[in-house]
């Protein structure tokens, strides 16, 4: 057994350590499965996974590869369908939902739909998919992404999925649901939560290695820094082993 | 009824127009006229596209291209040289292979890509270069919502997604405060489409169909479907069907089309009989890259067979039996 | 966003005012605070009315008293003393069993009556005598797509139902122009139960639930539900359940209370299972013409019983097999 | 084999004979199940019996006894809820509706909720159940009544369930689908249907044994009379052999 990891290990570790135990929480294709597997097998043997192609409380014993598949209802409590799935989260059902995207603003709003303009676009991304339903109902997002200054910018290209919006207010005055929105940003330098009264984005812990500067150089806006930041501890023995004999056998995410 | 009526206040509204207009008197109409008795729908990929389909339709798929999907039929949609569609798009594989010979103008857009695989480089080239002459933004349930709203009959349906976004703002979505609640609620247009593509487990010959497991959209889209097509990697007798009622997801009446397809859903899976072929699909998005490798692909893979069955002798045997799940 | 936004016409009011207000903010606040760990939810009826109903609860039962319905739960619920409901009000039976106790105050009312066997002569008593103080009409398509509505977590949900008619006046629906369609709608309001109650075939112990046959508007009226109570006619491993996640209608976490309750619908009937008691049902017919014989009726059926094994051995086995349906 | 027959018998052969093969009608408790089983063995082996709480195509074998029973699924092509059956009203689907109700009057509309005022009532009565739904989605209704003055009226206490409204245009100025609306009136006294410029009742047909007079005797309001008024035949010795041996052999409509 040996200590050294794989940046993606490391995402996928600090992603599971967020979810709580007795929680819901919406999985996407990619390191939110990884990390909602490891969770189950770790801290979170409760975690309840849902998918929003209907699966709901799936045994996570082999690794999904698509929302639909049928590795996401694997001796399920239930499968059923997109419908019923979002608007469970539409009726507060469930806590945590994971994002991902192209672009990221300090108030955790999200763009995967173009950079430049919409009507001719420069790049054309894959669209919202299911990220605004999630960034809309869960009570408290989670974004995963990879960290650098084209991707943490001032102004998103697109506002796809809703952050906190313009700031304090924001989400309840567009009519989103109160007591919702951006929770934590998981990237491969450091975690970072949201400022309660500004709702702006605020770095709270630093990868191994990591430094402040190094966060700051990669981000566009102005971070708001916690009074304390602490230091992420790597993965650590158990979830490492968990992670490549249980979760990912096959080395898919190494 | 009262006489001091209050307007209800729109408070935003997406700027894009609407894909597929909102008429459900012609919905009911044509509903009314579908054949309600016991028929056989029988019948091959080819023809269920010649008789159903038409240049510049509105259509949809269900689930999506690597999951429970109905791609023999959209390879014979691609080789029947219909074209100009207009799409729902939620979208993986499915819809590359038609944007691969350009048969796409408009689409109501939730997502097009390769899951885990990232960006569509086909749905790059279409969009980039204007040949996809207008995107309309939704999200994934928002579509999903819109064929529910159609599947009820009812001309909108409201959901608290969507709202403050620029998805919202470039879909043809209506924000409004709710007159019980004053919570402000988006209304999203009922989508109805003028064909409809699933694929299903089993089927009576009449189009009594059962899904295992996750149902994804089918339920809705079944139902917001003009003219719906399906494919069904098993025929039972009807008696099989009669057993279990309960499990009917999509009665006959809706159909229009039934098509015997083992194997409908590769590349993609099929739900407790076969897993979905990784290779392939992966030497697929590795085709998508270059305009000409992608063209040899589809030469290969869908222009150059006449039907399901040069497929699936294609694909061969043993291939079939290596992705087959044991019981 | 535009800026020339067009308000939308209301061009009818219902004139009631909500037997139970549209509060979706504290619907969702509530089904955050639910459990979502897999715990056994298994109690007596005793204990379910006893821990999760309170005077004045807005309650709705599914589906009605002569077909697969939690006449167990209700008759304990008549025995707790608890009163001055709000009901959701299509009911055969099961409601009668209320209103015989006058514990009905306000009714959301689409139908409660004998089915063949005509008017409930309880019904008019309560009604007649201004016992039942409001009374808001709907159809019953109208009241189920109420409970939709608070399904999708959505504040109302549209239908071309009951327009034009009294049943629209005397409800607290609106109708509108449609901002897409320009046709007319109505909106109906989203109805959460305080308590809702619920028969089913099988659950496991955390509470999910299979229902055989047609599933009357359980789906809805489930997570429709701040306090579920189930009743089940047996109690099932939960690798059951996992074994075919497709047919659980009513997932674990909507629940909670879990009654094992065999016989549970009697006098109603349960698919698959036993018919309905027609001489009971017809009994209790008679009973109701007379407020003497309907007491005697109740003090003998209900009141004098302590809990549900006592009315199935005072009903006995010998008529309990005679109505069992035979495989 | 005998010709006699009881008024029920004539009731529910008149309303079997209305509904054609190949249609799907929306069946209630009572008459309606008896008509559509008997139009199943005789002239519409295609009909297709739909019920409000979820039965969809059932082999009617045995009587239901309830709109949500057993029997109302049994070997049916599908059983699902009440909501995914009215929807399949409200999207056209069904041709057919049966109503019944306290009081009808000219344009078909009807009253199944109360006598005397709403607030007060001197009776309450079951009230709309499926009917309303019945009658706004359906495209063509059939309602089955006893005849008489205090039933056919002027006003109706209640409007319940729509039929023509205030009359022409009245059901699509409301809202209602275009092109539906009531259909025919079968009684103990004769058939009646509604005139397509006004839209209101007019005789058809008179049962066996009765008159035009005994007709208008029993209408509180003017009833339009057809160019031709026709004779409704008896029940036939073949619908009566499969009504008292196939559709009710317990006799309980005899």
């Amino acid at each position: 057994m040996t200590t050294t990891y794989t940046p993606s290990e490391l995402l996928i570790c600090l992603a599971s350590r967020v979810m709580e135990d007795g929680t819901t929480a919406f999985i996407g294709t990619g390191i939110p499965m990884l990390a909602a597997s490891l969770a189950q097998s770790m801290h979170a043997p409760n975690l309840v996974p849902i998918f929003e192609f209907g699966g709901t409380g799936a045994i996570l014993e082999k690794l999904p590869l698509a929302v639909g598949d049928m590795r996401t209802f694997n001796k399920a409590v239930a499968a059923s369908g997109i419908c019923d799935v979002m608007e469970t989260a539409q009726r507060g059902f469930v806590e945590f939902g994971f994002l991902g995207g192209a672009q990221i603003d300090c108030y955790g709003n999200i763009n995967s739909t173009v950079i430049g303009d919409h009507a001719r676009p420069k790049v054309r991304l894959p669209g919202s998919g299911g990220a605004n339903d999630v960034g809309s109902s869960c009570w408290r997002t989670i974004a995963i992404m990879r960290h650098d200054k084209r991707r943490f910018v001032n102004k998103l290209d697109f506002l796809t999925t809703p952050g906190y919006l313009t700031g304090p207010g924001a989400r309840e005055a567009a009519g989103l649901a109160a007591g919702t929105g951006p929770y934590r940003v998981v990237t491969n330098l450091c975690v970072m939560g949201y400022d309660k009264k500004s709702c702006r984005m605020k770095l709270l812990s630093l990868n191994p290695g990591m430094t402040v500067q190094e966060v700051i150089d990669n981000t566009s806006f102005e971070l708001l820094m916690a009074e304390e930041i602490t230091r992420n501890e790597p993965p650590t023995p158990e979830e490492l082993r968990i992670l490549r004999e249980k979760v990912d056998p096959d080395g898919l995410y190494r | 009824m009262s006489q001091n009526l209050k307007n209800i206040p729109v408070v935003a509204e997406g700027e894009a127009p609407l894909i597929q207009p909102v008429d459900m008197e012609s919905f009911r109409e044509h509903n009314r006229k579908k054949s309600k008795t016991l028929i056989s729908k029988m019948m091959t990929e080819e023809e269920a596209v010649d008789r159903f389909v038409k240049d510049g339709d509105y259509i949809g798929f269900e689930l999506y291209g690597t999951v429970r999907c109905p791609v023999s039929l959209t390879r014979a949609l691609v080789r029947s040289g219909k074209k100009d569609f207009r799409i729902a798009g939620q979208g993986v594989y499915e819809i590359d292979l038609l944007l691969a010979m350009d048969l796409v103008r408009e689409i109501d857009f939730t997502y097009i890509g390769l899951e885990v695989y990232g960006v569509s480089e086909l749905l790059r080239r279409r969009v980039e270069s204007g040949s996809v002459r207008r995107i309309v933004e939704w999200s994934n349930a928002g579509i999903s919502w819109r064929f529910k709203a159609a599947s009820m009959g009812v001309p909108f349906i409201p959901t608290r997604c969507m709202l403050g976004t620029d998805t919202f703002n470039k879909s043809s979505a209506v924000a409004i405060e709710c007159p019980f609640s004053g919570q402000k609620v988006a209304l999203l247009p009922a989508l109805v489409l003028d064909v409809g593509f699933i694929h299903v487990n089993r089927a009576d010959i009449y189009g009594n169909c059962q899904i295992d497991g996750i149902s994804g959209f089918a339920f809705e889209m079944a139902r917001a479907s003009k003219n719906l097509i399906i494919s069904a990697e098993e025929i039972v007798d009807t008696s099989e069907i009669r057993k279990h009622p309960g499990r009917t997801i999509i009665p006959y009446y809706l159909v229009d089309a039934l098509i015997k397809a083992p194997f409908g859903s590769w590349p993609g899976e099929m739900t407790g009989l076969y897993e979905r072929d990784e290779p392939h699909y992966r030497m697929f998005i590795e085709s998508q890259k270059d305009p000409e490798t992608v063209d040899r692909y589809m030469k290969e893979w869908v222009l150059d067979l006449p039907d399901h069955q040069a497929l699936l002798d294609k694909i061969g045997k043993n291939r079939l039996d290596e992705i087959t799940l044991k019981k």
